[in-house]
């Protein structure tokens, strides 16, 4: 047609110019926004590298610790106080070492909440996405589906089902949580992909030839970014907590795998409580302290991504 | 309006039929059975042998579950293996106290919840809302179990303020009865509420920040409204009603919360019979209750759904 | 066999009374307007079964012990029945019948008399073809038409027959053949309670457990009569007028269910005046209570012991008999011994136990003063010993770990069940010393198990997943092992037998019997015949205890106090 | 009453906003007057500062994220100085104001007659039944044909213009003397526009109100003001009745605004609009000195903006910012093309 | 043969409801229309608010399920999606929408907003697409440096012809313009009408110009069909529309209009209460039982309107 053979020529290094101005007034991307922001607040810098030496540091030091032999028992260390003998945080009733069993059930703990965290963030939000986008009958199939999921009674299920299970271990455990956790994230994901996919953005990429999978994910999904990074930060840190309720009862995971929640279940005996406070104290203020981080960085980045929807609106 | 609940109930019908497959099944699969943990030199190997076929227990498991449907029908949901009574008398006992205790949380926590979140949202972004989202960031974060052991440790037994285990006194009479029902849950729920307010709170706040900032409360101060008047009428009220509705939802979270409640306060109610049916195997019982839940779940969605269509004429009409 | 040095001393053991000698003068206000304050420690809640033949477990028990939980007979200290109860028996080994005489004055708590067929009722309940009763075994079945009405061909058991009609106060019960168990109280034969007919009459029996008359409206034929009832929580208590024996001096009693893990702390706040006579509490409590000076500890060796057993057979269905494998993996006699030699249970109750457990020497508990065998030396930590006893039978070390004297390899799965972190710790130490000695001994299914899925492995007729297993039992008053350790028990989950081993079980009750010396004697030889074949070893024997608060008086939990609640009294209105 | 009686007194009006912890006027040295039965418009392009001024007026703005100075003399007191109190008694009683969107400018849960009430329980004591039947007669006023059935109604049950006249009954239920209507038509289709007008002049007729009519439709002004003040950028650039500015503009950017109306007469596929260049500036990039509007016209030497500018008198009532109009022309097809 | 024919355009949007999802009813939103849009042209498409112009404009872009009917491009009906891949329709025709802000992904960059459909359907180097993109640029007027920005950091006009430039990336012939610019100010407003135009000229494109602003239509289009509930109640010319209206529901419409011209003032509002009048007394002759309009009837070769015979004597008279 008349604009092909209109084109006007166009050196490489015209272009290479060209491109190079254009960086230039690039806006900055929302991560950069993000990590400003980040940078920007203290408290919220300080959270962060807490939380991420946390994870690195649980994550590397178990790879030196001999997990069986720390778990072995000494009955002759019996709940022996912190700051005697060898042990910086005293030991349990098995005589295990409560620092050791600390990094390697933080590395259980957070590795599980990580794990529910990405499995069921991931199907909360493809479930809403797709849900949300297609509407009609996937839709209404997906949403029965939903309803049944959120009418079950999740402590009870994941109670009868760990019990079913008789060979369960980490892995295991987070995938049963999977099971039951998805369904906030995807509620959200659907009422703001409902929204969305309303706006004109989409008819565009529709009318521009976009197949439907590629607008769901490619155009739909970097909109409600700040919402799956938010709604993610905060599951984060309430999935830290997810396994130690469990284990508390007695249906988290089993006794010889080191883990905040069968640290902190040492709470469940009320002598433990006062007189060998140093069998539970220590990971119930882990984990105070790792969910209070990961909730405020939360925090900053909602606001981070309110911040950049204000400037988007002027 | 009817025909809606209506049709929402029938909605229900299929998915509750589902769930009784689901879970009769489960319980089913679970190792062991109700006289598993039976033994001991004083019940005989054989006559246990012969309960067992008594109840059942060899049949094929369609077999059972229709014999359990079928008698689903007539009002009777089996005999708990444990305590040798029906399951509707013995969850009928329980529920009592479950939702005694769960009613008692639900408004402790509106009472606190609902005059923090309107502060908050009131003077968003100032000292009293910057505290008042510490305090609920900090009991959002602790294990709710720890805070019931710690409170119970502290004012039940140290201080000695609150009974510290069951739902009565065996000695109380008369009045007193439901004076000691309410000491027996007062600590409980007080925790519960001072540590579940997270939600609401934060709910009530943002719902109160929109509001505030809305077009209607601005046509309302252009028509010479007083301040407190618009706090009164547009703003709490039309805030209330998004929460309102959350009081349906949240029984799901009560319900889960009682578990760990009762089993720590050894408060008798629906969740510590879980707890213990399922170390017995007490299929009938454990089929009921989560049956229950599942059913109590879907009624907290109807009934927050139904509350919102009353409050909200918007939803009123379609 | 000493003379080895690791060996270790007996484990300390503490010195506790079964009673509570208190000489404070009793306090008759006290008595009439104070509550005496029981706590039930127990982490669910109770059923509210008041019938014992219907109640499985012990809370039920424990909380309607006041009501005198229908007990026909008096005891000795050796649980040996005595006249002067409820009832008086008679065994005729001549014609082999019991004669049981209820007392004249003998009344239920609504009025009504103790009769004739109040007693025969309780073997109806127990036997009844769709009974919930758990209680019915074979051994009732020596009793005369027991069997067919246990098979629903007969309305009555013919057994019974009444010299002075139902509602007189005679029952003379036919038997096959008497067996000297009878004489004591737990016996499997001669059913110790009675059933208040004139209430149950018109419930069916299946529904019996369920109904108004076992649970709202119960009566009683102790001292005390239940005047409420808090679902699972607590029972409250007054004297019952009709009580034919000592009128009871506190006017109020409530029983409380506690969860064992709050236990400790109601007591230290001095909210109870003691915990169920017959309740479980932990070492741990003990180590927690025991220097309170306003509570006493009181205790007596427990019915009870945890044991080791080992999975040498398998359970033939057809024949009903369990059966020995003579390839079975942990069939050497040695390896056995070996194994129990190789556990230090005096270090590892040294630790846990807080003086109130200790190790056991032999199958039968303690508390049986007269039949258990004091001089046993039972199992020792002596792990030269042990690894002798391997090497003579030929479990040679190929590497890290022994092998069978067949040249395999040798793993071996110790089965146990969760429990508390103790007994983890134990189960640990168990693992970690048998390794020592180069046994390669597991966890079977790699942790402990859940206790229904561990007794679902235990009690298939056939199992390989479990080669060892600890577990407890709770025994009766009686203490014949045949239930537990016969060759056609289920319950002899490691079925263990052999001639000998039955030969012995059934010499406890033959004919010579009745004479006690004799039965003494052979009670002891099956102990020392146990212990050397080590199929099956107690490792543990504790104290049922608990604390008793200082202003209770006349308080005795010795089998011989047949007035238990009777003998009660209170020193001061508070509890101090 | 008089004709043509002034009202409202707007003098040297500047609000500024508080942005990253830093102030920015968006509207500065308004001066204007509103006149007892007469319709001041007050036009522009978006983030003028229309809406700013009103809501200053009416004193709905945060007083912690917002400065004002100046004067607004109504009824011989200073609505600017006034407390929140003494306010509220001007508001809705004295001066009542529509919004724009009429949709979230009403309550979604109040009935429609308790938010009409709503104004007269604070500003008068009439009785319940007296509060009814003037809610009645509100309604029949504002054109609502059936005002028992709508009283009765929630918001969401109306149609946009049914919203829309009962948010002016709102405004008028207490005969205020003043009508602040903030676009009261933008959000409304030409016929149901055409119609709210009319309903407001009908009121002006029958409350002999004075009323400010804030709009970016040249048309609707033409069609119903009777004066016309053109904002651009936070300042007046002009103003006087409506007839001297849309026959005879001054300002480069009255003139420019009226040139960028479509009319019928174009041809179709040739003739072109005339196109301002640029945007309005964003608060914070206000120029501060000079002629806001003098970016937009760089065809005109700079020697033509004044300094500061001031409104310049060129007939009776008729006044024009900055004398860069005397040399404004309209740039031809060439130099547009250069 | 015209670019694009319409025929008997319906599309219904059901009302589900209740468990199984049934459709218990339905709006009928574009209830029956025929248009032809000739190459090179614009054709606005007025009417009030909740019409069925959107509807209309969307069934013809395909993205929305027309209930019956057909669409014909360039002869060949393209109502199911394997003939619109055939005549590569997607391609050809492109839409521009209301809301400039909302119709460009915030989350993308320009380069990327206005390459999405040369990716889709061209198959360009990376290099060659950049400079496709900068050509678009250059065309809609906006420097190269707004290569890498976002949506946000441009003014409503300019993100209007962002816009613009998406749509004409792929060569279009038709362009549905949804109100491009009711949301903009007067000033904006006439640089996207001139530069819409522009390009027309420049590149013989057709516009379907839907709108309801009388003013910017007479301004934009020849031909124009008014739009009342779904059906169409006037076609014509713009002189045929503006100089002779036929139908009460168009006079209405245009009378409705402000005009700028102070002067006339008193005599247009003469006039608009006059039609409300009319409006009031005769409505009903102008629609059939269920308030819809009557069929399309012509009076001149290029004049319909939507009335029934006799009626349209007496209104030619
Ligand atoms: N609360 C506020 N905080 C900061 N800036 C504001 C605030 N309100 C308005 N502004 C800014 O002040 C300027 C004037 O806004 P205003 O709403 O008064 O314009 P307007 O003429 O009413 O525009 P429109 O026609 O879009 O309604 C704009 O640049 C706007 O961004
Ligand atoms: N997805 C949908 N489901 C149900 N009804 C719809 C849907 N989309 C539009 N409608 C209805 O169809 C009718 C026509 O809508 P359409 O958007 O085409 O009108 P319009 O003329 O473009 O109006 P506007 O000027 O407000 O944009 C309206 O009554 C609308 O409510
Ligand atoms: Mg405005
Ligand atoms: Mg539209």
């Amino acid at each position: 047609m008349v604009m092909n053979t209109k084109s006007t020529e166009m050196s490489p290094e015209e272009l290479a110019t060209l491109t190079e101005q254009a960086k230039q007034e690039a806006a900055p991307s929302a991560t950069k926004i993000l990590w400003q922001e980040i940078k920007a607040d203290r408290p919220a810098l300080i959270s962060l590298i807490i939380v991420v030496a946390a994870i690195l540091f649980v994550m590397i030091t178990p790879l030196f610790i001999n997990t069986s032999k720390m778990m072995s028992t000494d009955i002759l260390a019996y709940l022996t106080p912190p700051l005697h003998d060898h042990f910086l945080l005293g030991a349990d009733a098995n005589g295990r070492s409560i620092a050791m069993q600390l990094i390697v059930g933080s590395r259980n703990s957070i590795g599980i909440a990580i794990g529910l965290t990405i499995i069921s963030s991931t199907i909360g939000i493809a479930w809403g996405l797709i849900s949300g986008y297609f509407g009609g009958y996937v839709d209404w199939g997906m949403q029965r589906v939903y309803d049944f999921m959120m009418m079950l009674p999740m402590t009870m299920m994941i109670i009868v089902l760990v019990t079913i299970i008789d060979n369960y271990n980490s892995v295991t455990l987070t995938l049963i949580f999977s099971l039951f956790y998805w369904m906030g994230t995807s509620r959200l994901i659907r009422s703001r992909t409902l929204s969305e996919t309303k706006k004109d953005y989409v008819a565009a990429s529709i009318t521009s030839g976009t197949k439907p999978l590629k607008i769901i994910f490619r155009e739909i999904m970097p909109n409600i970014s700040s919402l799956i990074i938010v709604d993610t930060t905060l599951s984060f840190a309430e999935n830290i907590g997810v396994e130690t309720g469990l284990s508390y009862l007695g249906f988290g995971l089993p006794p010889q795998t080191p883990s905040l929640g069968t640290l902190i279940a040492n709470a469940n005996d009320p002598n433990n409580i006062t007189q060998y406070w140093w069998t539970w104290l220590p990971a119930a203020i882990e984990i105070i302290i790792l969910c209070l981080a990961i909730s405020y960085i939360g925090q900053v980045v909602s606001r981070a991504a309110n911040a950049s929807q204000r400037r988007a609106g002027k | 309006m009817w025909k809606t609940i209506l049709r929402r109930i029938l909605i229900m019908i299929p998915e509750i039929i589902l769930l009784s497959i689901l879970v009769f099944l489960l319980a089913k699969a679970m190792p062991g059975d109700p006289f598993t943990g039976s033994i001991n030199p004083r019940s005989s190997a054989t006559q246990i042998e012969h309960l067992k076929q008594l109840n059942g227990l060899y049949d094929p498991w369609y077999q059972q579950y229709w014999n359990w449907v079928v008698h689903l029908f007539h009002g009777d949901l089996g005999q708990s293996y444990q305590y040798h009574e029906p399951v509707t008398n013995l969850i009928g006992d329980r529920a009592i106290n479950t939702l005694w205790l769960s009613a008692f949380t639900m408004i402790l926590t509106y009472v606190i919840a609902l005059p923090l979140g309107l502060y908050a949202g009131k003077h968003d972004g100032k000292l009293p809302d910057t505290v008042i989202r510490i305090y609920t960031y900090v009991t959002y974060c602790i294990p709710f179990f720890v805070i019931l052991v710690i409170g119970l440790w502290i004012f039940g037994y140290v201080l000695n303020w609150f009974p510290t285990t069951g739902s009565v006194s065996p000695t109380a009479t008369g009045m007193w009865m439901i004076g000691s029902r309410f000491l027996h849950v007062l600590l409980p729920g007080l925790l519960g509420a001072l540590f579940g307010t997270v939600n609401v709170v934060q709910y009530m706040r943002s719902e109160v920040i929109d509001a505030k900032n809305s077009d209607y409360v601005r046509t309302a101060r252009s028509k010479g409204v007083p301040q407190k008047a618009i706090y009164k009428h547009h703003i709490f009220r039309n805030s209330l009603l998004p929460i309102a509705a959350f009081g349906g939802y949240s029984i799901t979270g009560l319900l889960n919360g009682s578990i760990f409640t009762e089993t720590i306060f050894s408060y008798p109610g629906m969740g510590m019979l879980f707890i213990d049916s399922i170390s017995y195997r007490d299929y009938t019982v454990i089929t009921a209750l989560v049956l229950l839940f599942g059913i109590l779940n879907l009624l907290g969605t109807l009934l927050s759904d139904i509350i919102l269509s009353v409050v909200d004429p918007r939803i009123r009409v379609n | 066999d000493s003379g080895n040095d690791v060996a270790a001393a007996e484990t300390k053991r503490a010195k506790l009374s079964d009673t509570y000698k208190n000489n404070a003068k009793t306090d008759n206000k006290a008595n009439n307007k104070s509550t005496l304050k029981v706590a039930e420690p127990n982490d669910s809640p109770f059923k509210g079964i008041t019938e014992p033949i219907l109640a499985d477990n012990q809370e039920d028990s424990n909380v309607f012990s006041p009501g005198g939980s229908g007990n026909l007979f008096n005891i000795d200290k050796n649980y040996k029945i005595i006249d002067g109860g409820l009832a008086n028996q008679k065994l005729d080994r001549d014609n082999n019948t019991v004669t049981i005489t209820i007392r004249d004055n003998a009344k239920w708590s609504d009025g009504k008399p103790v009769t004739a067929r109040d007693v025969e009722y309780a073997y109806e309940i127990i036997a009844h073809p769709k009974s919930t009763s758990s209680q019915y075994s074979s051994d009732f079945e020596r009793i005369a038409g027991m069997k067919d009405f246990h098979d629903g061909k007969a309305d009555t058991i013919s057994g019974f027959t009444y010299p002075d009609g139902e509602d007189g106060k005679k029952v003379v019960i036919q038997y096959n053949a008497l067996s000297p168990s009878m004489k004591y109280s737990g016996n499997s034969f001669i059913w110790g309670t009675v059933a208040p007919y004139h209430l149950y009459k018109g419930v069916p029996i299946d529904k019996l457990a369920g109904s108004d008359q076992v649970r709202k409206n119960p009566v009683f034929v102790g001292p005390y009569k239940l005047d409420k009832v808090v679902e699972g929580e607590s029972t409250s208590w007054s004297p019952n007028k009709y009580y034919w024996g000592k009128q009871p001096k506190i006017k109020h009693v409530t029983i409380n269910v506690v969860s064992s893990n709050s236990i400790d702390k109601a007591i230290q706040t001095s909210k109870y005046d003691f915990t169920s006579p017959a309740g479980v509490m932990r070492g741990t409590s003990y180590k927690n209570l025991k220097k309170l000076k306003n509570y006493k500890i009181v205790g007596q060796p427990d019915l009870g012991y945890n044991y080791f057993g080992f999975n040498v057979g398998e359970y033939d269905t057809d024949k009903k008999v369990n059966v020995m494998d003579p390839k079975s993996k942990m069939r050497n006699k040695n390896l056995r011994q070996a194994m129990m030699y190789a556990v230090n249970e005096d270090a590892i109750n040294d630790k846990f136990g807080n003086g109130v457990k200790w190790r056991a020497k032999t199958l039968i508990p303690p508390i049986f003063g007269k039949y258990a065998d004091k001089s046993a030396k039972g199992f020792p930590y002596n792990p030269k010993k042990a690894e002798k006893l391997l090497d003579d039978a030929g479990y040679k070390k190929d590497g890290k770990w022994r092998t069978q004297p067949n040249g395999k390899k040798l793993v071996i799965h110790f089965g146990a069940m969760q429990g508390s972190s103790t007994s983890h710790a134990t189960y640990q130490d168990y693992l970690q010393r048998w390794r020592k000695i180069g046994l390669n001994v597991k966890m079977a299914t790699g942790k402990e198990m859940e206790m229904n899925s561990f007794y679902d492995t235990l009690q298939k007729p056939k199992q390989n997943k479990i080669d060892i297993f600890s577990a407890a039992w709770s025994v009766s008053s009686e203490p014949t092992p045949s239930q537990l350790y016969g060759a056609d028990a289920p319950f002899n989950m490691g079925h263990f037998v052999t001639r000998k081993n039955t030969q012995l079980i059934n010499d406890m009750n033959n004919d010579k019997a009745w004479n006690d010396s004799y039965r003494t004697e052979k009670f002891k030889e099956w102990q020392k015949y146990m212990n050397d074949q080590a199929a099956y070893v107690a490792t543990d024997n504790s104290y049922r205890w608990g604390p008793v608060n200082k202003r209770v008086k006349g308080f005795d939990i010795g089998a011989a106090n047949n007035e238990f609640w009777s003998n009660l009294s209170l020193t001061s209105s508070k509890i101090k | 009453m008089e004709d043509g009686q002034e009202l409202l007194e707007l003098n040297d009006i500047s609000t500024s906003f508080k942005i990253d912890g830093q102030y920015y006027d968006a509207i500065s040295h308004i001066n204007l007057t509103v006149k007892r039965d007469g319709i001041l418009a007050i036009v522009g392009e978006s983030g003028c500062g229309k809406s700013t001024l009103a809501t200053t007026i009416m004193g709905l703005h945060d007083t912690d994220t917002t400065r004002i100075s100046g004067q607004a003399l109504f009824d011989g007191q200073d609505l600017l100085k006034l407390d929140d109190k003494s306010m509220n008694d001007i508001r809705g009683a004295k001066i009542g104001m529509i919004f724009q969107d009429p949709l979230s400018a009403l309550n979604p849960l109040k009935r429609i007659a308790d938010q009409i009430s709503e104004g007269l329980d604070y500003h008068t004591t009439m009785t319940s039944d007296e509060k009814h039947a003037r809610v009645m007669e509100l309604l029949s006023q504002v054109g609502i044909v059936n005002p028992e059935r709508t009283a009765r109604q929630f918001p969401h049950e109306l149609s946009g213009g049914m919203r829309q006249r009962v948010i002016i009954a709102i405004a008028i239920a207490c005969k205020p003397d003043i009508i602040i209507a903030d676009e009261p038509t933008t959000a409304l289709d030409v016929t149901i526009q055409a119609q709210i007008l009319d309903v407001l002049r009908g009121i002006q007729a029958e409350n002999h109100a004075g009323i400010i009519l804030i709009t970016h439709d040249l048309g609707v002004v033409a069609e119903t003001a009777d004066e016309v003040a053109v904002m651009y950028a936070g300042e007046v650039v002009e103003r006087g009745t409506t007839e001297q500015v849309f026959n005879n503009p001054q300002h480069p950017y009255t003139r420019s605004l009226l040139r960028s109306v479509p009319q019928g007469n174009q041809d179709v596929t040739h003739d072109d609009l005339y196109v301002i260049e640029g945007s309005v500036p964003s608060i914070e990039r206000m120029p501060q000195t000079g002629d806001r509007f003098a970016p937009r016209i760089p065809w005109i030497p700079a020697e033509a903006h004044e300094e500061n500018p001031s409104m310049h008198e060129v007939a009776p009532g008729h006044q024009v910012r900055c004398t860069c109009y005397q040399q404004f022309y309209f740039k031809s097809l060439e130099e547009t093309n250069k | 043969m015209s670019l694009v024919e319409i025929k008997d355009l319906k599309v219904h949007y059901p009302i589900r409801s209740g468990f199984l999802n049934r459709v218990t009813d339905k709006v009928k939103a574009v209830d029956g229309i025929n248009l032809n849009i000739e190459a090179g042209e614009t054709y606005g498409l007025v009417g009030e608010s909740g019409s069925g112009k959107s509807t209309t404009g969307k069934s013809v872009v395909g993205l929305e399920k027309i209930t019956s009917g057909s669409i014909k491009y360039k002869g060949v009906d393209i109502t199911n999606v394997s003939a619109r891949r055939n005549v590569n329709y997607n391609q050809s025709v492109q839409m521009i929408f209301q809301d400039s802000l909302s119709s460009l992904n915030p989350r993308k960059r320009v380069l990327d907003i206005i390459a999405e459909p040369l990716r889709n359907f061209q198959h360009l180097s990376t290099e060659e697409e950049k400079i496709r993109v900068l050509q678009l640029l250059e065309i809609v007027g906006l420097s190269p440096e707004s290569l890498y920005k976002y949506p946000h950091q441009f003014s409503g006009g300019q993100r209007q012809r962002i816009g613009i430039a998406r749509a004409v990336a792929t060569n279009p012939e038709l362009i549905i313009a949804d109100e491009p610019v009711s949301a903009l100010d007067l000033s904006v407003q006439a640089q996207v009408l001139n530069f819409m135009k522009k390009i027309q000229r420049e590149f013989g494109i057709s516009y379907l110009f839907i709108s309801h602003d009388l003013g910017v239509v007479r301004h934009m289009c020849q031909n124009i069909a008014i739009m009342n509930k779904g059906r169409l109640v006037e076609v014509g010319t713009r002189e045929d529309i503006y100089d002779n209206p036929l139908h009460i529901y168009t006079k209405r419409l245009l009378a409705a209009i402000p005009e700028v011209d102070v002067s006339k003032r008193q005599e247009r509002q003469q006039q608009r209460k006059q039609i409300e009048k009319m409006y009031n007394e005769q409505a009903d002759q102008y629609y059939d039982e269920e308030g819809l309009a009557y069929p399309l009837v012509q009076v001149s070769p290029t004049h319909f309107v939507a009335l029934p015979k006799e009626q349209i004597i007496d209104q030619l008279k």
